[in-house]
């Protein structure tokens, strides 16, 4: 399936892209990140430490274990620092 | 009146105090918790800058404000946050609840500001003159939620 | 800008915001909490006489604030109550607490207001349609000061 | 010794009065009450629950024990109910 990648903050500026599309047969955001990271060396980076890396699937915040078939955007960001 | 707002533009906490209090019918307790951009980390701010993701944030912030409303019985709720680029003293968000009694009026914005710090995709990035940095999540953030 | 207030006269909540938040130097967080005059005990409220003791009044509330200043290192702090007859709906007092991070802001204002509901010599008076009768001080009110 | 008595809220209205002076050999405030007590029917009433009575000495809150010698002003009023 063709999904959207987005990227927020640091782990855009590693990836080196604010987003991208991409083919995939990832079933979990887990196995997404996988994928990703073989990439190239700014998204292996940007993914380097999984502890850092929240996921939101269609704009809702979801766990690393969250499958993502019919999915249609993806986000990957680290931990939020508003207020 | 709107009760979530994601802008660029300066907004005046005393303003939508008033405004929002005016709405409060019933209300016998009104808080407001405003935060002001100033040095996390640096010393010698120059500026912040707060990215967010459009769209996810107007969710989440509608969200945490819904859920404060049912959790607190609160008559009223708001949440207001910035992003782009700030200058050190510029009032960076704001929220505020109305309630008939002042424990669940301000049990509703410590709610909604611990949701808000680890739950809204903002993120801060420090400008300093010899460089700029993205603010650390801290963990007493995260903690916090705990207590609910 | 007086940072202790007492006064028969109304006042806006958002000016006075704008004003204490303007002049916190350094913070990062401010807190407000406004009280609004409602029904406490009766449901057909004509309006609430506030009696104040003059002198001693502000003599407490001052050190009710000192004392929330130097508890949790705020930056600065004000406390304002109405006194005379009010009514339903009007603004009848507010806290306000500057610090540099939200727990103390929160913390601060909780502190001033309990100790103001149970400590500062004000006696609210309900009038309505068919008599008056002196608000009795809640059981929870004196119970909340444990929690300092 | 000569001391200023004043009255708030309901002990007010029960007493009649805001305030009055009285010559007293009181030691302290609990006696003074005492005193008070047995000067009207007035006064009975606005003392007869002492648990609902608060005291200030010379405008700051003193427990029922507290020696009233050299004080200016006393004031006795009901739990506070501000904010």
């Amino acid at each position: 399936m063709k999904i959207e990648i987005r990227y927020f903050a640091w782990v855009r500026e590693r990836v080196g892209a604010a987003s991208e599309t991409l083919e995939t047969e990832a079933a979990t955001i887990a196995d997404l990140i996988a994928e990703l990271s073989a990439l190239s060396e700014g998204h292996r980076h940007a993914f380097s430490d999984p502890e850092a890396i929240r996921a939101a699937l269609d704009q809702t915040l979801v766990d690393m274990d969250a499958p993502i078939a019919g999915a249609h955007e993806v986000a990957f960001f680290p931990p939020m620092t508003g207020g | 009146m709107q009760r979530v707002t994601v802008q660029h533009g300066p907004f005046d906490p005393g303003a939508i105090l008033s405004a929002f209090t005016g709405l409060a019918d019933g209300a016998g307790a009104v808080v407001s918790f405003s935060g002001i951009t100033r040095d996390l980390a640096a010393h010698d701010l120059v500026a912040m800058e707060i990215e967010h993701y459009p769209g996810m944030t107007e969710a989440a912030l509608e969200d945490i404000r819904s859920r404060a409303i049912a959790r607190f019985d609160l008559i009223d709720a708001l949440v207001l946050h910035r992003y782009g680029r700030l200058a050190p003293g510029d009032p960076i968000m704001m929220v505020a609840t109305a309630a008939r009694h002042r424990a669940a009026a301000f049990k509703g914005a410590e709610f909604l500001m611990d949701y808000l710090k680890s739950r809204a995709p903002f993120w801060k990035k420090e400008i300093t003159a010899t460089g700029a940095a993205w603010v650390a999540a801290k963990d007493d953030d995260e903690a916090a939620l705990t207590r609910w």
